[in-house]
């Protein structure tokens, strides 16, 4: 045995050694970033998909326009001036000196080849049906930098869904997806092994500035443990999506609301839901303070609408309900002596593997409507079967559900959430409401000032009045960061890490 | 008579009395559990998350600590008790059953239906369990029930094969012959002569099996189609609380520990059934070879 | 022999046709990937679009004929989600796996005829009692537990071994390490288990007659008796392997097929799902031929 | 070293040797205080019937037994002149093989089947030190020496390739490579047919008289003992009860065990046979193939009412077969076997019933024939079960009991289970059950041979007996030739599937007139010295 024993210490120490000679490569202007899974595709078309937006959208692929993640506002990219002629009719300035990595040059004829590929229904770019459902598109070029865009219907909010478009090198195929993107952002796409890592390199004939970074490699990592474990052993850089209960550094751990809002989707049209005193007391049931710090980080914020603060229709002036179990009791009684089922069994349905924690989440959630007297069953789904009850059609003979949501909208504007979640004709939405639908209707071609203040009734109308929904938080991710780098999250980090950000200290 | 046996030769070995009296302490948990502690395990409180073990203060069901959302990691191990066995009880007994009568039918059979059926396990066995079991429980849902029934389809070859074999061996023996030769049906045979034979084997496998089985339940809920909550298992346990062994160890450490124990004592028991399933023919035959040796 | 390899050949042909069948139907049964695919704010009229171009609102029978069609062309469809064919991506992540399973089976198999016969030597000593607890104890935990556990404590605080990932040499310790578990406890009491029976067979006793020392006696005339039945097993555990492989895989974002059929699986993928069965049910026949060559060596008897 | 030095110097000597043996139920001496010792080139037989412990000492000898369960207690093993049991391990291994060397009884088990039988062989030498080469051309030369043909090409064949007589030929090999001074054979003829057995006997006779070595033979075979012995020693549970020259002991042996042993059952066996003589069994062109093989060819003969049709034959004669398909567990290729004159492949309903009433069997194997998971009234009553018509339920145990004493046994033991019973006991169970439907012929098929002489004798004066009182006849398969011709009405003799002769017993062993059958009844050895001295003078100028 003893000599056995002594062998396994050598063979341990060797070991040590070797690590810390391979851990090394995590230094220098090469750094390594852990995401919680690899992208199916590298496509440009698929850039809003947020695994394929981290890694090439504004590295590999740059868009048109840029959202500042802090005021909402519009910012110029690959197009420099914009102005409307008429209200189907954009005039866009484009960027000179831009070149693609490939050597072609950025001008109106490659964005026009560009915004072909993007429409092309043989693909099922994600942009094209996010964005541009149900939209035709004509880029004409007016000349080496400038183009006009025509659309069918008037879409004020152009310049924003600008933000989205990404640029491919016109010698990116038409009809098949390209597993080596060429865009002119500041990194080219060096490689992709399958399953095992994508590397980006810097693109030193790059338009602007720059980076610090000279090349990244992506890999990817299930457990939240193991992508927080990576960073604190020196083998990556930046790792993405920790769990609160990783994220114990608070040197090297950051909070950044990641734009997703968590609700409850409350089954309106079915008793006991359809009594108003009932959606109201399933919002004063709730201990937001108590879930907020706990299951939930101490940084998410208690929502009151599905839009985050900073977006285009965002109503500052909701207030969160309170945690009144009382009024909730109350409420409930009230219902109940003029014959509302309150007793009815309601079923919480959940989806596995949601987000970090989602599944304390919901049991809490569960506990605290017990303790109000409710009687609510946990349902855990998984997401085919979840998708199946987010869309419509839905069932006919249906239990009353509360449905567990969370949406993202990263556009600035709030007319991508609350048509399809809460107009009658919406995808997602339960509500049926005339009021509600004429101010969204009217909201949607309306601009400026008015356009905001549209939304903001709507909101208001939805959480006051129809009380829809029981808003959760605006959620936050964790990004761990070593210590070695300057990098701070943004609320576009979801969907998008631009490596031209990340400074080395 | 035989009973009894039994019992003074399970004392005899202390090893294997011990893991009876473990896996007797978790059955009558697995009985018992969910009325005595349901309450206890199911009570949340946000504001006693992740409480270590070792712990008195908090009061004894709070001695191995508490998950997540304040709640007794005790008793939940107590209420998961019988979610934990019921599936794996089930499963296994389930599977050996359907696979142990299919495997007979199979081994008895001279014909086409014998060599289908051997066919057929080769498909199963070809298909990774793990992942035949997901693809079912995504078409039928987690339910307990459903997870049992996934459970046993896997681990039917086994069964299967095992009893096939056990019966072309079987089948040649002179005292088959000797029930053939006064005109007994193939079924009068299977019923009489082969089950009781096959079924010891079959048991130590199942016995075997019972940890197997706690352990893919565990996998599934790692996978995210195992059992889920409000409902617990230890296996559930374990793949919650990995999420949480950077901040509280104890959360997958107790339930992983406990499923560990029955595997052991399961396997103490088998080997320990391999010698007492037959104390007649085990030392009836050892005694004559001893004498002739 | 090669009469053999035909027949057998034949028969597995059958087996795997009926293998993609069971697959094809039992997958279209969970649903079809159009909601997973496209995005949330979609609307129905896409949905629809989105199936009916990928035939997923085709009769079931239309879209298996189409299946076999494609299949007789050595067509074995596109992925959804990665756009590519799906054929590639099964080949690509399945050598990932081989290596895995080849090196674990070898060391599984390796360390349990070395731990088995040194437990079977005295049955009931001192390292037999030991050998039998640490072998169940470590085969009964759960594997992605003490994938995660071993990361902690050999990478993070130790910080002797990479957390994950692939790479180096040492890359490979740790998913080997709980890959190898299952397999050599389960292997390590088959191995004691069949080696005491060797050891009671009547040609123990002949070779002890001639003299022959203990050693020789276990590893020579015991041993390759008892790997008999060791092998019938470790083919069984090599093909369940796959399963461990899956949960190792996805801990440690190996690029294998484990962690390629899950995610296909789990997105409804089912041109990938389907190839990943084929190729690892390829693979499965392949093996059993093996095992079946490596029992006619070991057996005399069965070469005839 | 040469023989002549050695004259009458002891190569093995056994003093006060008593054994243990650690059993579920307790201690169990097996060897109780015997000694003896074996001259050089002196051939010594042990006598004694299972259970008497001469195993149990030539294990001993070699440091076979295994401890536990066994355990030499006290007394000594002394090797010319030293001791075994104080020599160092190494040095005790070092006389293993090439001192002492044994052959086994069921070479098939005792060889390694996953090793070629030359490898087998050369590995003694190369145990005992020699190099490789030297030690394949030294097996090479042993192979030739015991009579294998062609053994260039059998060198590396292993041992599933061979017939038992050339089995036993390889063990004997592989005990002569190193030149023992002594060679313990256990049983080594023991499951062999008679004419084969004759030849290993033979050949052990011829490498004895060349090497000049000593010989310790175990066999329960009086007649092997008489063929081979100088001296004998008969062994009776665990205690050495009589031992002296060959000869002496043969003739007048003093001890009532052997003179038990040696009592010619001839007249005990002989029933008068039922004179009705009402025809059941008429078997006519019978033909059986297994696939190319042709098992049976053209066979028929009769069975008549409380008659004896005893068929001998060596392994492979085809003699089971038969036995089997008059059982109707196998069907007939052509041919036909008549019951009562009706056909027994056309029977059905209630005809077929009544066959499977009439004609019963007992087995060979006394462990596999009784279900060990049935306790005997299970056992015994599962033929009323299928048969309920014989028999009303509340009448089964009455009848259970009356069995049990008819075969001798306790109707108190009908809660028992199979393992708890001996082989007799076993067979004596067997026996009942196939009485319980009241049959008219019962297949024995090799139903004494796996049993003890004594024992043998109980269960053939049992059959005796009952042939006696219930009329019964019995199809009588055996390849003991001695008591068939005790035994038997008629005999036939197979071989290779044919009867190559038939008629009744004392005309066939009178005055056989096929040469096969001269053969056989030559080669049968018999339990006297000086007789079977000339007989092997004259099998070997045949």
């Amino acid at each position: 045995m003893g000599k056995s024993d002594s062998l396994l210490l050598k063979a341990a120490a060797f070991a040590a050694l070797s690590v810390m000679s391979s851990s090394a490569l995590a230094a220098g202007s090469d750094v390594t970033i852990v995401l919680d899974m690899q992208p199916d595709q590298v496509d440009a078309c698929q850039a809003s998909k947020s695994q394929v937006g981290k890694v090439i959208k504004q590295n590999v692929t740059e868009t048109l326009t840029e959202i500042d993640p802090a005021t909402g506002k519009v910012l110029p990219r690959l197009a420099t001036e914009w102005s409307q002629v008429d209200p189907k009719t954009w005039r866009l300035k484009l960027r000179e000196n831009v070149k693609f990595h490939d050597g072609t040059p950025f001008n109106g004829e490659a964005l026009k080849v560009a915004f072909a590929r993007l429409l092309n229904e043989k693909l099922d770019c994600e942009i094209r049906v996010k964005y541009f459902g149900g939209l035709t598109v004509d880029v004409s070029v007016l000349g080496e930098h400038e183009v006009e865009i025509k659309t069918n219907t008037p879409v004020p909010i152009l310049p924003t869904l600008l933000s989205t478009v990404t640029v491919p090198a016109p010698s990116t195929p038409h009809d098949d997806y390209s597993r080596q993107p060429v865009g002119t952002g500041p990194y080219t796409f060096d490689s992709w092994q399958a399953g095992k890592n994508i590397v980006l390199k810097r693109f030193d004939e790059y338009w602007g500035d720059k980076p610090a970074v000279t090349s990244a490699t992506y890999v990817w990592r299930q457990e939240s443990t193991v992508r927080a474990a990576m960073v604190a052993s020196g083998e990556a850089d930046i790792a993405f999506n920790i769990a609160v209960q990783d994220a114990t550094d608070p040197k090297t751990d950051f909070s950044y609301l990641n734009a997703e809002t968590t609700r409850l989707r409350i089954d309106v049209p079915i008793v006991p839901l359809d009594d108003i005193r009932v959606r109201q007391a399933l919002n004063y049931a709730i201990d937001r303070d108590g879930l907020k710090g706990t299951i939930f980080s101490d940084d998410v914020i208690p929502a009151t609408q599905l839009v985050v603060p900073g977006t285009n229709g965002h109503n500052p002036d909701l207030k969160p309900y309170a945690y009144d179990p009382e009024k909730a009791k109350e409420l409930l009684k009230q219902a109940e002596a003029e014959g509302v089922p309150v007793r009815k069994e309601i079923v919480l349905v959940g989806r596995h593997n949601f987000f970090p924690n989602s599944e304390e989440a919901v049991q809490a959630l569960q506990a605290m409507y017990s303790a109000a007297g409710l009687n609510v069953k946990l349902q855990m789904t998984e997401s085919s079967e979840w998708y199946d009850s987010l869309f419509k059609p839905f069932a006919e003979n249906r239990a009353p559900n509360l449905f567990l949501d969370q949406h993202d909208n990263t556009s600035g504007d709030a007319s991508l959430t609350i048509y399809a979640k809460y107009h009658s004709k919406g995808g997602q939405s339960v509500l049926n409401d005339k009021e509600l639908d004429d101010l969204i209707d009217r909201a949607n071609v309306a601009t400026g000032e008015e356009r905001t203040e549209l939304f903001q009734q709507a909101f208001k109308r939805i959480h006051e009045d129809l009380v829809g929904d029981v808003a959760l938080f605006h959620m936050v991710g964790f990004t761990r960061v070593n210590g070695r780098l300057e990098f701070k999250p943004t609320l576009a980090t979801n969907g998008e890490l631009q490596l031209a950000q990340v400074k080395i200290r | 008579m035989k009973l009894t046996n039994a019992f003074a030769l399970l004392r005899r070995d202390k090893l294997a009395f011990v893991a009876a009296i473990y896996l007797v302490v978790v059955v009558v948990l697995a009985i018992i559990g969910p009325e005595l502690f349901g309450k206890t395990a199911t009570a949340i409180n946000l504001r006693a998350r992740n409480l270590p073990s070792f712990d008195l203060n908090q009061g004894w069901e709070y001695y191995l600590g508490s998950d997540s959302l304040g709640r007794s990691v005790l008793a939940r191990i107590m209420v998961g008790a019988r979610n934990t066995i019921g599936i794996a009880f089930g499963s296994v007994i389930a599977s050996l059953c359907i696979g142990g009568a299919i495997g007979i039918v199979a081994g008895l059979s001279r014909g086409a239906l014998g060599n289908i059926i051997v066919r057929s396990v080769d498909v199963i066995m070809s298909f990774p369990s793990l992942l035949l079991a997901l693809i079912v429980l995504y078409v039928l849902g987690t339910d307990p029930v459903n997870i049992i029934v996934v459970l046993a389809i896997t681990r039917l070859p086994v069964y299967i094969r095992t009893a096939r074999a056990e019966v072309l061996e079987i089948r040649e023996r002179a005292f088959v012959s000797a029930a053939r030769v006064m005109g007994a049906s193939g079924f009068h045979i299977a019923i009489r002569h082969i089950v009781p034979l096959v079924l010891p084997t079959l048991l130590i496998i199942a016995a075997l099996d019972f940890a197997y089985v706690m352990l893919a339940e565990s996998a599934l809920s790692f996978l995210g189609m195992g059992v889920q909550p409000p409902d617990v298992t230890w296996g559930l346990m374990v793949a919650e609380g990995r999420a949480y062994i950077n901040v509280a160890w104890w959360l997958s450490f107790w339930p992983g520990l406990a499923i560990m124990l029955t595997a052991i004592a399961a396997n103490l028991l088998a080997s320990w059934f391999r010698l007492a399933a037959d104390p007649t023919l085990a030392a009836g035959r050892k005694l004559a070879d001893a004498a002739h040796a | 022999m090669s009469g053999y390899i035909l027949r057998r050949g034949g028969q597995s042909l059958v087996a795997l046709m009926a293998l993609l069948v069971l697959v094809f139907f039992l997958s279209r049964l969970t649903g079809n990937p159009t909601d997973l695919y496209m995005p949330m704010d979609a609307s129905l009229d896409q949905r629809e679009a989105f199936a009916t171009k990928h035939g997923f609102n085709d009769p079931l029978y239309v879209q298996f004929g189409t299946y076999l069609v494609n299949i007789a062309k050595f067509d074995f469809g596109d992925s959804i989600f990665q756009g590519r064919p799906a054929m590639q991506a099964a080949l690509e992540a399945f050598p990932v796996t081989l290596r895995l399973a080849l090196i674990t089976m070898v060391l599984a198999l390796g360390l349990s005829v070395l731990i088995g016969s040194l437990a079977a030597y005295r049955p009931g000593g001192l390292f037999d009692r030991v050998a039998s607890l640490l072998t169940i104890s470590s085969a009964s935990t759960p594997d992605f537990w003490l994938a995660i556990v071993g990361i902690l404590i050999f990478s993070v605080t130790l910080g002797w071994l990479p957390t994950s990932g692939t790479g180096t040499f040492w890359h490979w310790l740790l998913p080997i390490g709980v890959l190898l578990v299952r397999p050599l406890g389960l292997l390590t009491q088959v191995v004691r288990m069949s080696m005491i029976s060797a050891l009671a067979a009547p040609y123990v006793k002949t070779a002890r007659a001639k003299g022959a020392p203990k050693r020789r006696v276990v590893f020579v005339h015991a041993l390759r008796n008892s790997m008999l039945s060791v092998i019938t097993v470790a083919g069984d555990q090599a093909a369940a392997l796959i399963n461990g492989a899956v949960v190792v895989e996805t801990v440690f974002g190996w690029p294998g097929i484990g962690n390629l059929m899950i995610a296909a699986i789990k997105q409804r993928d089912f041109a990938v799902l389907q190839a990943c069965i084929l190729v690892t049910a390829v693979a499965i026949f392949l093996m059993n031929i093996l095992i079946d060559f490596a029992y006619s060596r070991l057996d005399p008897r069965i070469r005839g | 070293m040469p023989p002549m030095l050695k004259q009458n110097a002891p190569v093995l000597e056994i003093e006060n040797l008593v054994i243990d043996f650690q059993t579920p139920t307790g201690l169990f001496q097996a060897v109780r205080d015997i000694s003896f010792r074996v001259d050089s080139n002196e051939s010594v037989a042990i006598i004694g019937e299972s259970g008497s412990g001469k195993s149990v000492t030539a294990n001993a000898v070699l440091g076979l037994l295994d401890c536990p369960p066994g355990r030499i207690k006290s007394g000594d093993i002394r090797f010319r002149g030293k001791s075994l049991l104080s020599m160092p391990l190494r040095e005790r291994r070092d006389l293993y093989g090439r001192g002492i060397a044994m052959v086994f009884q069921d070479p098939l088990t005792h060889l390694n089947p996953v090793y070629p039988v030359g490898w087998q062989i050369a590995e003694v030498c190369r145990i005992h030190g020699m190099p490789r080469r030297e030690a394949n051309e030294h097996a090479l030369e042993l192979m030739v020496r015991v009579g294998i043909v062609d053994p260039h090409k059998r060198f590396s064949a292993y041992p599933h390739q061979f017939s038992g007589g050339q089995r036993q030929r390889i063990m004997i090999a592989m005990a002569m490579a190193m030149q023992p001074d002594l060679l313990i054979a256990d049983e080594p003829t023991t499951a062999l047919d008679v004419t084969v057995q004759a030849r290993i006997l033979a050949l052990l006779r011829r490498l004895q008289s060349e090497t000049g070595m000593s010989l310790l033979m175990i066999t329960h075979d009086l007649g092997v003992a008489a063929d081979i012995a100088d001296r004998v020693l008969v062994m009776q549970k665990g205690v050495l009860v009589e031992h002296g020259p060959v000869e002496s002991v043969f003739r007048s042996p003093q001890h009532p065990y052997t003179r038990q042993l040696l009592t010619d059952r001839s007249e005990e066996y002989r029933s008068k046979k039922h004179e009705d003589g009402e025809m059941l069994l008429e078997i006519s062109n019978l033909d059986i193939h297994y696939g190319a093989h042709h098992a049976v060819k053209d066979v028929g003969f009769t069975v008549a009412r409380g008659e004896i049709v005893g068929i001998v034959g060596e392994s492979g004669s085809g003699k089971s077969t038969v036995a089997s398909t008059i059982l109707k567990l196998r069907e007939p290729s052509s041919g036909s076997i008549l019951y009562r004159g009706k056909n027994i492949q056309s029977l059905s309903g209630l005809d077929l019933r009544g066959y499977k009433r009439a004609v019963q069997a007992v087995f060979q194997d006394p462990y596999s024939s009784l279900n060990p998971r049935m306790n005997v009234f299970r056992i015994l009553s599962e033929a009323w079960t299928l048969h309920p018509d014989v028999l009303p339920r509340e009448k089964w145990r009455a009848r259970a009991e009356e069995l049990m004493e008819m075969v001798g046994l306790n109707a108190s033991d009908l809660e028992k289970f199979p393992g708890e019973f001996s082989g007799g006991q076993r067979q004596r169970i067997a026996i009942a059950r196939a009485l319980t439907l009241n049959p008219e012929v019962v297949v024995c098929d090799e139903a004494v041979s796996a049993l003890d002489m004594t024992i043998q004798a109980q269960i053939i004066t049992l059959l005796t007996r009952l042939r006696r009182e219930l009329g019964l006849a019995y199809v009588f398969i055996a390849h003991d030739l001695t008591l068939v011709e005790k035994f038997a009405d008629r005999v036939l003799v197979m071989k290779s599937g044919e009867i190559v002769e038939q008629g009744a017993t004392a005309d066939v062993f009178g005055a056989p007139k096929d040469d096969y059958t001269r053969r056989l009844i030559a080669a049968s050895p018999v339990a006297d010295p000086k007789l079977q001295a000339e007989r092997r003078r004259t099998l070997q100028l045949a």
